[in-house]
């Protein structure tokens, strides 16, 4: 069905002129492309502003003492930076911009269930995203808890915590009701012979998160609200002084966040998978274990979070129960890993650079994967938890991990969004030097935690100078990488780039149709008579 | 999913099930109001989980719609209960 | 939700705003869990405090309320079957009945703050603040979480209110009934909250 | 890196060495597989795919190979973790007190310093408590960390196994200057650190600067730690300079209510035992908390009498 392409009588969904024209045809419009696509700008401004605090941050380690900034906006930095690269950037992620982008694509359908709730959900995003950079500018200053608000200090501090937590709470409402809209369509709107059996695999990773978004969110929407009402009535539920429970705040804080970062990494890995199958030219391997491995681990992943309280005073009971099953999430990880080697195997690989970024992301997510397992341990964790170790195993799994993904997908998809064709060349070296700088710059981490240097510190002891160095100056060749890979990126949408439908022969149903695609999607919806991979 | 089965429940079985809510609300006072101890909070807490599933079953109709209701808000419900179960892992064994 | 149930007939998808609608409730219910996993952990390590404390609740109006409730949850229900049969007088009947019973509830529970408040109880306070440890989370707990169901019972209130207009305008009829049918389940789920909020906050000691 | 330095050093790292070993040999496995593939497999040298669904038997495999290692890194981890719950009932116990920014060890014979003292091949058994928020005691070349959480106490212990001073560490966020919480452990032989003990413990030695005041006050407001948050030059860190403090009028807030007071020794005192009755304006309720248990009255008099030379 991929053959059949005569279209192009119907306008794309980017030149589309629908009751407002311009911007605001855009910011009223419920074609979930293009809210993918608004998703994608949003977000990749605040990636960007992450990313240059990141720089700051790493520029004032360079070395011990005061070389920018005070201590205190160092701290503020580090929370802000979190807030944004885990609320803004990797939760909706990948999710918000492909899912929206692809996902009733690939299932046949013309739109999601709930249009309208879609764009709801992405003025929720904008909403919760300018509360929480507000945080910056209005009140008693940026907060300087760390993204993980621990009470009491963030009960006690003098700083604009109300602020950002509520802009959490508001995003978290936002992730809730895409992974609400994803799920229905879902379920709803497949294409005629589209048997869930069918799905394209990274609609399989969509769903799980989908569940994820649904069950956990709340838990820390709650919390949030909680430490808001403490902070503004002075009621006590977390405060030890009126008689609450710190930890109890840890628990319900991990309670989501632990699952969220699955919501960050399974659509990360569905793109993955797409991209491996397509680039070898090969149906998946094990399509049923890939499934099955998506929903495990969103299954699992709600029940180890107590693995980031091991030193907190948690019972030891509860300790080696969450370091079990905490062990127990990695093996479907393992399976996927197996399982896109053994894709590779016999194929016909196209060597191209969807496919070099998806390798890049195998390689990083395999360390960052591996220093969780050093961290799930007892024993070990209680040596480098709270240290640069940390820092550096959530660099490599979530910025490894989920941005790898994120611009894996893009320079695949980015023909189909835009029609245009990227310079292969220059894309690939600057994935060569962003590899080299990302390992430069979080690596040296690792050897800095097991040392013992412990993270959000401002200054250090002369004793972990040099890896501070290598990893400062990793951060510029990062920089270097990101910057020739934007713009290479940016100059092939203002150029003219040859128009292409299918231009990796895909075989999920978005490459079976024009690019950009029409309003719609499809002329009329597809049947489908086959397995979600039918290379020949 | 359930666009055929138009199963309308009748104004009786509403009633009834209201009268039978009502009375079970009267019978966790009445055995909330003697001290039985801790099988106090289990009485409260069973007779709220019956009332809750009648809830559920009749007047939100999970007892007629298709079943993959009742199945996703089973898991709901056993995704919630394990992890109040893990929670106190913590709490009970400090 | 109701966003999602007014669309060009040719994208109507009862099923599809069902299922919504259901996923949604999941959300409130964990919302409202992880309250209840504050309060359990609460209560257990602070359970002669809890029992004392809550002797300071009114049973009969915790009672009455509860009755209200489960009332209101009835004759939505029978407004839900009397749409589908045809009978549109009864639904707007019951429909105004509900919500005059979701009215009293609150009034009846700005009584029971009011009282609260006049004996200096309140978030903030400063009885609140001189309380014992045990008391002071039982009552901090109190505020948040029935303060919180009102809230719910509010919005529960604007979407059967936003249903009662369009049976009234025939817009919500016979056949197409998704709109009441989904608020009378948030209707359902804020009673739902409530048995578990009446035992855990006036009857268990 | 260090080794031998406590008894729970080559539990721990026999563990890290048995997980990084296993990461390391399937990272380099699946890399060179990947990258034989890659070679082998490319469209050039192999123009046609062959088309594979799959393998139960492998999918089998490598999900029960996985699972075994795991289990016996878990139980490698709980193998090194489970004596750091149980310390030894003949084990010399030691206060550990954490406040924003400080530490503070009381010892049995109620001594207290801040850098922590302890006898070589002894278990050390420590209270972990904190008045404020949430700090982490940490000494990595131990391989101990538990987090001081305010309210309830918590506790670790060791058997220090080397001479020698070490790192030791807060390791929990706690604000503005949670870097520069950080002090040493000293471990000493048990006949100098008897020496040391009994020295410490001599009342009737005073240090240099008795009989002076102001100098005794200065000490004091260094070594309580209330220069991490009070400047004596003017600047604002986390609490109001200390320069021209004494005798000036300050805004404060008392239940709510704003008014101005004087600042003499009265209200001086009251700040240092109890700091959130009156909270001077622009700064934040609960940051400082009250020495009450720290400093006797005595003590708060020779800081007044230091506070009265900041002009
Ligand atoms: C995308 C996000 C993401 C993902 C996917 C993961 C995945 C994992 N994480 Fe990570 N983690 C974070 C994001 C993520 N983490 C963040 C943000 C933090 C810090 C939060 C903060 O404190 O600020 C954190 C912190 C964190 C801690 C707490 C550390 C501490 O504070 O002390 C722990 C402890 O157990 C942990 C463990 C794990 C494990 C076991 C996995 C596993 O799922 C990994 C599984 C993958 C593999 C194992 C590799 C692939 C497998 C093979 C190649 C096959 C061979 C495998 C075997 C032999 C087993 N993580
Ligand atoms: C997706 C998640 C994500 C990503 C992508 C990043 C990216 C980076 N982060 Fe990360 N980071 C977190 C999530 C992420 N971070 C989280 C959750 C925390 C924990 C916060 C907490 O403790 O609460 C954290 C904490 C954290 C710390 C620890 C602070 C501490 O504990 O003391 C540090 C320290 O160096 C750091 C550095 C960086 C750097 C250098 C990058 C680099 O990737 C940035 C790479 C890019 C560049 C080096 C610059 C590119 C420059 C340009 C493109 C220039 C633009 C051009 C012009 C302006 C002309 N981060
Ligand atoms: C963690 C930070 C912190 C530490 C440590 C700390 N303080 Fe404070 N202090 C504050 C803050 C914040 C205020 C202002 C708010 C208030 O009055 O409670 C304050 C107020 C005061 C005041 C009133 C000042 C004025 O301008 O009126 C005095 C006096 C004082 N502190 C003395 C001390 C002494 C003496 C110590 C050490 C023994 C100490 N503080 C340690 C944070 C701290
Ligand atoms: Cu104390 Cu960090
Ligand atoms: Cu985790």
């Amino acid at each position: 069905m991929a053959e059949h392409t005569e279209h192009k009588h119907e306008p794309n969904y980017l030149e589309y002129q629908g009751k407002y024209k311009g911007l605001l045809g855009w910011l009223t419009s419920t074609d979930h492309k293009r809210i993918g696509l608004m998703y994608f700008y949003a977000m990749m401004t605040f990636f960007l502003s992450g990313v240059v605090m990141g720089l700051l941050m790493k520029l004032e380690l360079i070395a011990p003492g005061e070389q920018l900034m005070g201590a205190q906006t160092y701290n503020g930095l580090f929370t802000v930076h979190g807030l944004t690269m885990i609320f803004l950037f990797v939760i909706p992620g990948v999710a918000a911009v492909f899912g929206n982008l692809f996902l009733p694509i690939m299932i046949g359908a013309k739109d999601v269930s709930f249009p309208r709730l879609n764009l709801f959900s992405w003025y929720l995003y904008m909403i919760g995203a300018m509360v929480v950079l507000g945080s910056q500018f209005i009140g008693d200053g940026p907060p300087d808890t760390g993204w993980t608000f621990y009470a009491p200090y963030s009960l006690k501090t003098n700083t604009n915590v109300v602020f950002a937590v509520t802009g959490a709470f508001i995003l978290g409402f936002s992730s809730i009701l895409t992974g609400l809209n994803f799920i229905v369509t879902m379920h709803r709107l497949r294409a005629p012979g589209m048997g869930w059996m069918r799905m394209p695999l990274f609609c399989w990773t969509l769903y799980g998160t989908g569940w994820i978004q649904l069950l956990a969110t709340p838990v820390v929407g709650i919390t949030f609200l909680m430490v808001v009402a403490e902070r503004t009535l002075g009621i006590g539920f977390f405060d030890p002084a009126l008689g609450g429970d710190p930890i109890l705040y840890q628990h319900l804080f991990w309670i989501y966040s632990h699952p969220a970062v699955y919501i960050m990494i399974l659509p990360a890995m569905g793109a993955i998978t797409e991209i491996v199958i397509t680039f070898s030219r090969k149906t998946v391997f094990g399509y049923t274990a890939m499934v099955i491995s998506s929903m495990a681990i969103a299954f699992v992943g709600y029940f180890v979070w107590g693995h980031h309280m091991y030193t907190s005073g948690m019972s030891s009971t509860a300790r080696w129960v969450f370091s079990f099953i905490t062990f127990l999430v990695a093996i479907p990880s393992a399976i996927k890993v197996f399982n896109w080697t053994a894709t590779l195997y016999k194929g016909s690989i196209n060597l191209q650079t969807p496919f070099f970024w998806a390798i890049g992301f195998i390689f990083v997510f395999m360390i960052g994967g591996f220093s969780g397992l050093v961290l799930g341990s007892l024993a070990t964790d209680i040596h480098v938890h709270d240290t640069a170790f940390v820092v550096a195993h959530f660099h490599y799994i979530v910025f490894g991990g989920t941005g790898f993904a994120f611009f894996a997908a893009l320079h695949y998809w980015y023909p189909k969004i835009y029609g245009k064709v990227y310079n292969g060349k220059v894309a690939n070296i600057g994935l060569v030097i962003f590899f080299t700088g990302f390992n430069l710059l979080y690596f040296p981490m690792f050897v800095l935690g097991i040392m013992g240097m412990p993270r959000r510190y401002y200054d250090y002891l002369p004793m972990f100078h040099t890896p501070n160095i290598i990893s400062t100056v990793g951060s510029w060749i990062l920089a270097i990488g990101l910057i020739i890979v934007i713009v290479n990126l940016l100059r092939a949408r203002k150029g003219s780039g040859k128009e292409i439908d299918n231009p990796w022969d895909g075989r999920t149903l978005e490459w079976s149709i024009a690019s950009p695609p029409i309003v719609e999607n499809f002329e009329e919806v597809p049947t489908v008579d086959h397995e979600a991979y039918d290379y020949k | 999913m359930s666009e055929n089965n138009h199963h309308i429940s009748s104004y009786k079985d509403h009633l009834l099930v209201l009268l039978i809510l009502i009375f079970l609300t009267v019978i966790t006072v009445a055995i909330t109001s003697i001290e039985l101890g801790p099988f106090n909070t289990a009485a409260a807490m069973l007779i709220a989980s019956v009332k809750a599933a009648v809830v559920l079953l009749y007047f939100m109709h999970l007892k007629f719609d298709h079943k993959i209701y009742r199945i996703t808000v089973g898991i709901v419900l056993a995704i919630y209960a394990a992890v109040i179960v893990v929670t106190f892992f913590d709490y009970f064994y400090r | 939700m109701e966003t999602t149930t007014h669309h060009e007939d040719l994208h109507r998808d009862d099923t599809a705003s069902k299922l919504g609608m259901w996923l949604f409730i999941f959300t409130e219910i964990l919302l409202f869990g992880g309250m209840f996993i504050v309060y359990s952990v609460y209560r257990y390590k602070n359970p002669v405090a809890f029992h004392i404390a809550h002797e300071e609740l009114s049973i009969p109006m915790g009672f009455i309320n509860t009755v209200i409730l489960l009332i209101s949850s009835a004759t939505v229900a029978i407004s839900i079957s009397s749409i589908q049969k045809g009978d549109r007088k009864l639904t707007i009947r019951m429909l105004v009945v509900t919500l005059l019973l979701a009215l009293t509830f609150l009034i009846n529970k700005y009584f029971e703050w009011g009282a609260k408040f006049e004996h200096g109880m309140y978030p903030g306070s400063d009885l609140m603040a001189n309380l014992s440890h045990g008391d002071m989370l039982f009552f901090s707990l109190y505020f948040f979480m029935t303060g919180l169901h009102a809230v719910h019972i509010i919005v529960g209130m604007i979407l059967l209110g936003v249903s009662l207009y369009k049976v009234q305008k025939g817009l919500v009829h016979s056949t197409r009934f998704a709109l009441l049918e989904n608020s009378g389940l948030y209707w359902h789920l804020v009673d739902l909250i409530w048995i578990f909020l009446f035992p855990l906050f006036y009857l268990i000691h | 890196m260090y080794s031998e330095t406590s008894n729970f050093v080559n539990a721990t790292d026999n563990a890290f060495f048995f997980i990084i070993g296993v990461s390391v040999i399937f990272l380099l496995g699946i890399t060179g597989t990947l990258i034989y593939f890659i070679f082998r497999y490319n469209k050039k040298r192999n123009p046609v795919a062959t088309q594979i669904h799959g393998s139960n038997t492998l999918e089998v495999v490598w999900t029960v190979i996985p699972t075994i290692l795991v289990i016996i890194m878990f139980f490698y981890g709980w193998a090194g973790y489970s004596p750091m719950r149980k310390a030894p009932e003949d084990a010399m116990k030691i206060t550990a007190t954490a406040r924003m920014w400080s530490w503070s060890f009381e010892y049995p014979n109620g001594i207290k310093t801040d850098t922590l003292y302890v006898p070589l091949d002894k278990p050390v058994a420590l209270a972990l408590n904190s008045l404020d928020v949430i700090h982490s005691f940490y000494i990595p070349a131990f391989r101990v960390k538990e987090d001081m959480v305010p309210g309830r106490g918590n506790k670790t212990w060791f058997i220090a196994q080397k001479e020698g001073a070490y790192e030791l560490f807060c390791t929990e966020y706690c604000g503005l200057s949670h870097s520069y919480m950080f002090t040493e452990v000293k471990v000493l032989p048990q006949k100098d650190f008897d020496a040391w003990y009994a020295m410490m413990a001599d009342t009737t030695r005073k240090p240099a600067e008795s009989g002076n005041p102001v100098a005794e006050g200065k000490r004091l407001v260094e070594k309580n730690g209330c220069v991490a948050c009070h400047s004596a030059d003017g600047t604002k860190i986390v609490g109001p300079t200390f320069k021209g403090v004494y005798g000036h009028k300050v805004l404060v807030e008392t239940d709510g209510k704003e008014r101005e007071v004087l600042a003499d020794d009265e209200y001086i005192k009251r700040s240092i035992y109890d700091p959130n009755a009156d909270v001077v304006k622009g700064f934040a309720k609960g940051v400082m908390v009250s020495y009450k248990s720290q400093l006797s009255d005595e003590d708060v008099s020779k800081i007044i009498e230091y506070l009265k030379t900041l002009q």
